[in-house]
């Protein structure tokens, strides 16, 4: 325990951070690649996937990264070239914006924000506007009406999400992720404390509503609209090639790994373990190894949420843009609501 | 929906048929110039040109012929290339060049012909009618069938017959600016045409004549 | 209304798949360290065999593509028969078939008098340049040893004579 | 359509059809905005060929939209005049060269009946059996594309997987994977191999399962009955008209497939099988008619494996085939639709004029009519629930 409390200075602190953000958008991006793009999806198919590259083709994905990197960065002549360039690096950047808020530990942490989760919502949408310019600049239809497809849908995705996280911001009393992530460990449900709170369970609507909401929010069949690579010829990504489609590309796993530790952390308890089974009754009790630990925890959660997203991608059709539109109003937002009324009763009488 | 059966023998006439061409006969009366059945096969009519367009609408509104099978054209004369296997060292060899009809006969190098089905009775019939060859124009189905306006198209291009009062003769298959009719059968078939017959002969006799026993 | 959605089934099938995969294998095959065994009566290359080449161009009239080329030349072989005259026979000079035209029809195979032509399950030749596929005696003789065996026929077939 | 009339054709196909009507005056009426044309194809994902279709929209919804084929027209009706009927089959395999089998029985019919042989009670077995292989080699694919075509990729996975199955049991007893040509005139070029019947019947089992998976994983799944229900709607008469054929007619309420409607020298009616109709018309029913097709094929299959009679497979036909003058129409049930030939002969050793009527020539000159009012993701759903195969329209 206390081997593990290291001081360390300032600059370093930063230093890690940095590193630490790197590394948690690009090596969650890598393994649900390889796990599920690679792995899962040709085993459902009854195939193996890529075997050459390494053992069992772990190394594929590097294979794939230097391949296109070798590729020639075209812009097409009618392209706002200016704006073309940049729509992808907005996407990706959206991304590291968006992991600076999840925590990974007692202290592992990039930004401690009061309103964490208020941020996250509000940068997620930033990759909207990456990808209307990358549509809008393209100088091609399919990517302007894939490019309008996404803003439209991601638009309408983010108010059941919002709706959603509201839920569990009631009942957690803040919208600090990290306090959500202690009031799930150190809760109980109603008095049985043996797996805190988490609140996969007690906001099980709240859970399905964000799911559905992070799974059109993340382009993923059924609401791949935006690619749609049988109509749209893979929508506003038709014109990219080389190391900026490999951006799109990383962004888009990036993306999913982010916004499944999001959800992790709001439904699935984060970095934590049921405080209970520790004895720690608050987080400045918590053991210090926690910090080493927390990561490995959030990143399962996440692989098994990207699971159920990933699944979901391989098993369904597409909707149709005006379909998707009218389960989100007349489904998902009405649900939330009522979800929300029925967290803000109980919370009152509790 | 149970099964049908084919009957055992061949019945030397086909009284189904017989009766359905000579129901088509009552109604177009003198627009048919000759029909032809074989028994247990199919039926064919040949109308005049005029009437073609005629035929198609009583044979749909009247006779109930309310399925369109295909539209199509064709050239009888006999073509000028032959398989294009003629040896290039040899004289071209002689060629008979004379136009002789199908079934129904007709007296024009070209025909459409068009094949519509009763969908009730199962019935079908195939409708022929002659292509001046000064005009090289028929009346359009298109607004009988509405299928038939591609099958238009397709016999417009390929074989240069205009469809009058046809809404959009382009070509579907070639480029807009080709020239010919490639299936008209003086129209030469160009892969056959650049490359000579590989099943010429070509094996060198024994030098000086040579003697012994063929085997 | 169905009891279980069918969106929820539709995850059944895949979740079943993968299983099967994971326990039972993968239905592909990793094809150039494993191979699959072509059927025996595969059209995978025509083979010729010389020896009973009598040129007499049947395969190259009766090919559609035209894609065989055959050149010959007489020669005097000696008598089948003690004192006989000795015989003029063809020799090839070429036996070309090109596989770029090459509709693998077989109707070449079919139509030899003489059994010089038959076809081979043999199926790795490709080129990198369309020109290469245009293969000679040489090599169409080589696939010879790659030839199977006919099949046995199925219960009712009638022998050939 | 014998035991279909309106009352019983259901008030969906009309009110889907009132429906577009409606789409269609709501965009001539509604604030005109400049639209924009969209160049679906030659190459794009969906056309699985080089079909291009030019659409007008309007937003995203289709004003008029019109296919442009040619991309891949080959000539086979020009080509057919300096071939031999021998090797005719080797081309018409190549028009739908998914169910190339079922290309060639037709032409192989025609010719037989132009010179008056019938193949022998074997092989004519025979090749019902290898025509509704090529069936269920065809039309699996399809419904493994159609998942593709509306966003699942797991579909064609699967399809490719079983439809291996059965490619690998024609190519054991024909030698040929994609092109068999094993049809001949007056029989067949070879008998089976041993084994292969029973091989067949566990195929064929696999194949029913295929066709269970496919439904669970997709017919039966919200989302594709959203996509597809009400969308493409094509009336009985219009169907009739545009000469739609197989699945795409029957779809609309016709009860009519030449397998059992007209005699040819075939085994279809020598078992018991029934045709499957769907009253809708819409893209739902013509996928659900090609499912229920497909598990009925396995099970003809099934049938006829049991009955093969023994005997030769060839009859006696001259060497250097020389067809007698004379014309002959025969067309067949092809996994696509009503495949006929049209057979001009002269007496010679080759025809003098063949007229292919291919099934998806017809079936997509009906893309005009069905695509007007529809969205861009519809526009896909259509054309991959009327299924053509490229070389099959353009020939």
């Amino acid at each position: 325990m206390s081997a593990l409390a290291i001081e360390i200075p300032y600059w370093g602190q930063s230093l890690l951070r940095v590193l630490g953000g790197l590394v948690a958008v690009l090596l969650p991006a890598g393994t649900i690649v390889y796990v599920f793009l690679f792995k899962m999806m040709s085993f459902m198919q009854s195939r193996l996937g890529p075997m050459e590259a390494g053992p069992y083709g772990s190394l594929q994905l590097v294979a794939e990264v230097g391949k296109w990197l070798q590729k020639e960065d075209i812009v097409p002549t009618n392209a706002d070239r200016r704006i073309f360039r940049m729509a992808p690096i907005v996407v990706l950047v959206s991304t590291f914006l968006l992991v600076a808020v999840v925590p990974f530990g007692p202290d592992a942490w990039f930004t401690d924000f009061e309103t964490g989760i208020f941020y996250a919502l509000a940068v997620s949408s930033v990759s909207v506007l990456g990808i209307l310019m990358a549509g809008w600049a393209s100088a091609n239809k399919y990517s302007l009406l894939g490019g309008l497809r996404a803003a439209g849908q991601l638009i309408a995705y983010e108010l059941p999400m919002v709706l959603a996280v509201v839920g569990v911001v009631i009942q957690a009393g803040t919208m600090n992720l990290q306090q959500i992530v202690v009031a799930q460990n150190s809760g109980s449900i109603f008095g049985f404390d043996g797996l805190g709170n988490p609140y996969v369970l007690t906001q099980f609507v709240g859970f399905l509503v964000f799911m559905v909401a992070m799974q059109a929010e993340l382009s993923q069949a059924p609401f791949d609209m935006p690619i749609a690579e049988s109509e749209l010829v893979s929508g506003y990504m038709t014109e990219y090639s080389g190391f900026r489609f490999l951006i799109f590309f990383i962004g888009e796993f990036a993306t999913a790994g982010v916004f499944a530790m999001i959800a992790s952390t709001l439904f699935l308890g984060g970095w934590g373990l049921p405080f209970a089974w520790f004895g720690w009754d608050s987080v400045d009790s918590v053991a210090n190894w926690m910090n080493v630990a927390g990561p490995v925890i959030v990143v399962t959660k996440m692989m098994a949420v990207t699971f159920l997203v990933m699944w979901v991608r391989f098993s369904s059709p597409r909707l149709r843009e005006d379909q998707l539109q009218r389960f989100a109003w007349k489904v998902l937002i009405p649900l939330s609501l009522a979800n929300i009324m029925v967290t803000a009763v109980f919370k009152v009488v509790a | 929906m149970g099964l049908r059966l084919s009957s055992p023998a061949e019945p030397p006439v086909d009284a189904a048929r017989d009766a359905m061409v000579a129901e088509v006969r009552a109604v177009l009366g003198a627009a048919v110039l000759d029909s032809l059945v074989k028994p247990g096969d199919d039926a064919w009519i040949r109308v005049s040109t005029g009437a073609w367009r005629q035929t198609l609408q009583s044979l749909r509104t009247v006779l109930g012929f309310h399925y369109f099978c295909f539209l199509s054209a064709i050239d009888w004369m006999p073509s000028p290339f032959g398989r294009g296997e003629d040896d290039p060292t040899q004289p071209a060899p002689e060629r008979d060049a004379t136009i002789r009809p199908g079934y129904c006969g007709g007296d024009t190098r070209m025909q459409v012909f068009a094949r519509v089905v009763n969908p009730v009775t199962h019935a079908a019939i195939t409708v022929k009618a002659d292509v001046p060859d000064d005009t090289m124009t028929v009346d359009s189905v298109a607004d009988v069938y509405e299928g038939a306006n591609w099958h238009e198209r397709e016999a417009h291009e390929m074989f240069g017959i205009s469809f009058a009062g046809h809404p959009d003769l382009r070509n579907m298959y070639l480029p807009s600016d080709f020239e010919g009719h490639p299936l008209r059968k003086d129209f030469p078939l160009l892969a056959r045409m650049v490359k000579p017959w590989p099943g010429i002969v070509d094996v060198e006799p024994l030098p000086g004549g040579g003697e012994g026993d063929e085997s | 209304m169905a009891i279980v959605p069918g969106l929820v089934k539709g995850l059944g099938v895949t979740l079943s798949t993968l299983v099967r995969t994971v326990t039972k294998g993968s239905n592909t095959v990793q094809y150039p360290h494993e191979k699959e065994a072509p059927p025996v009566r595969a059209r995978g290359v025509i083979a010729l065999h010389q020896d009973n080449c009598t040129s007499c161009m049947l395969c190259s009239r009766s090919c559609p593509d035209w894609c065989i080329y055959i050149e010959a030349h007489k020669e005097l072989a000696p008598p089948r028969r003690e004192g006989g005259k000795p015989r003029q026979v063809n020799k090839l000079d070429r036996f070309d078939i090109d596989y770029a035209l090459c509709m693998y029809c077989g109707i070449c195979v079919e139509v030899c008098p003489f059994d010089a032509l038959f076809w081979s399950p043999e199926y790795e030749y490709s080129e990198p340049r369309i020109s290469d596929l245009l293969h000679d005696k040489t090599k169409l003789s080589e696939w010879m040893e790659t030839v199977p065996e006919a099949p046995a026929l199925e219960a009712g077939a009638e022998k050939k004579k | 359509m014998t035991a279909l009339d309106d009352a019983v054709l259901g008030d969906r196909q009309r009110l889907s059809y009132i429906a577009s009507q409606a789409a269609d005056a709501r965009l001539n009426v509604e604030l005109e905005t400049e639209g924009m044309t969209l160049n679906i194809g030659p190459q794009h994902p969906a056309t699985h060929g080089t079909l291009r279709i030019i659409a007008r929209l309007d937003g995203e919804q289709v004003v008029w939209a019109e296919p442009s084929c040619g991309y891949m027209h080959r000539g086979y009706e020009k080509l057919t005049e300096v071939r031999t009927y021998p090797q005719v089959t080797t081309l018409v395999n190549r028009i739908d060269w998914l169910g190339s089998f079922a290309n060639e029985v037709p032409f192989i019919l025609a010719a037989e009946k132009l010179m008056g042989v019938e193949a022998p009670p074997r092989a004519q077995w025979i090749r019902t059996i290898l025509f509704e292989l090529s069936r269920v080699a065809n039309v699996s694919l399809f419904l493994g594309d159609l998942g593709v075509q509306l966003g699942a990729i797991t579909p064609v996975f699967l399809a490719f997987r079983d439809r291996e199955y059965v490619l690998n049991l024609i190519e054991s007893a024909t030698g040929g994977r994609f092109h068999p040509n094993f049809d001949r005139i007056g029989g067949l070029k070879d008998d089976l191999p041993a084994g292969w019947i029973a091989e067949t019947k566990q195929v064929m089992r696999k194949m029913r399962n295929f066709c269970d998976e496919i439904e669970s994983l997709l017919f039966g799944n919200e989302i594709f009955q959203s996509r597809t229900r009400g969308i493409g709607v094509i009336p009985r008469d219009v169907a009739m008209q545009y000469g739609l054929s197989g699945a795409n007619l029957r779809a609309s309420g016709v009860d009519w497939d030449l397998r059992r409607d007209q005699d040819s020298p075939m085994a279809w009616n020598k078992v018991s099988w029934k045709v499957h109709t769907h009253p809708d018309g819409d893209s739902f029913a013509r996928c659900w008619v090609r499912l229920q097709e497909t598990r009925e094929a396995t099970l003809i299959v099934d049938q006829l494996l049991d009955g093969i009679p023994s005997g030769p497979v060839m009859a006696k036909v001259p060497k250097i085939i020389k067809v007698p003058e004379g014309e002959a129409w025969v067309s067949t049930e092809n996994p696509l639709g009503e495949m006929g030939y049209y057979v001009v002969s002269r007496g010679d050793i080759g025809p003098f004029r063949v007229k292919i009527r291919s099934a998806s020539f017809n079936n997509i000159s009906i893309v005009p009519w069905a695509l007007r009012g529809v969205y861009v993701p519809d526009i896909i759903t259509i054309l991959a629930s009327l299924y053509f195969i490229l070389g099959d329209i353009d020939r």
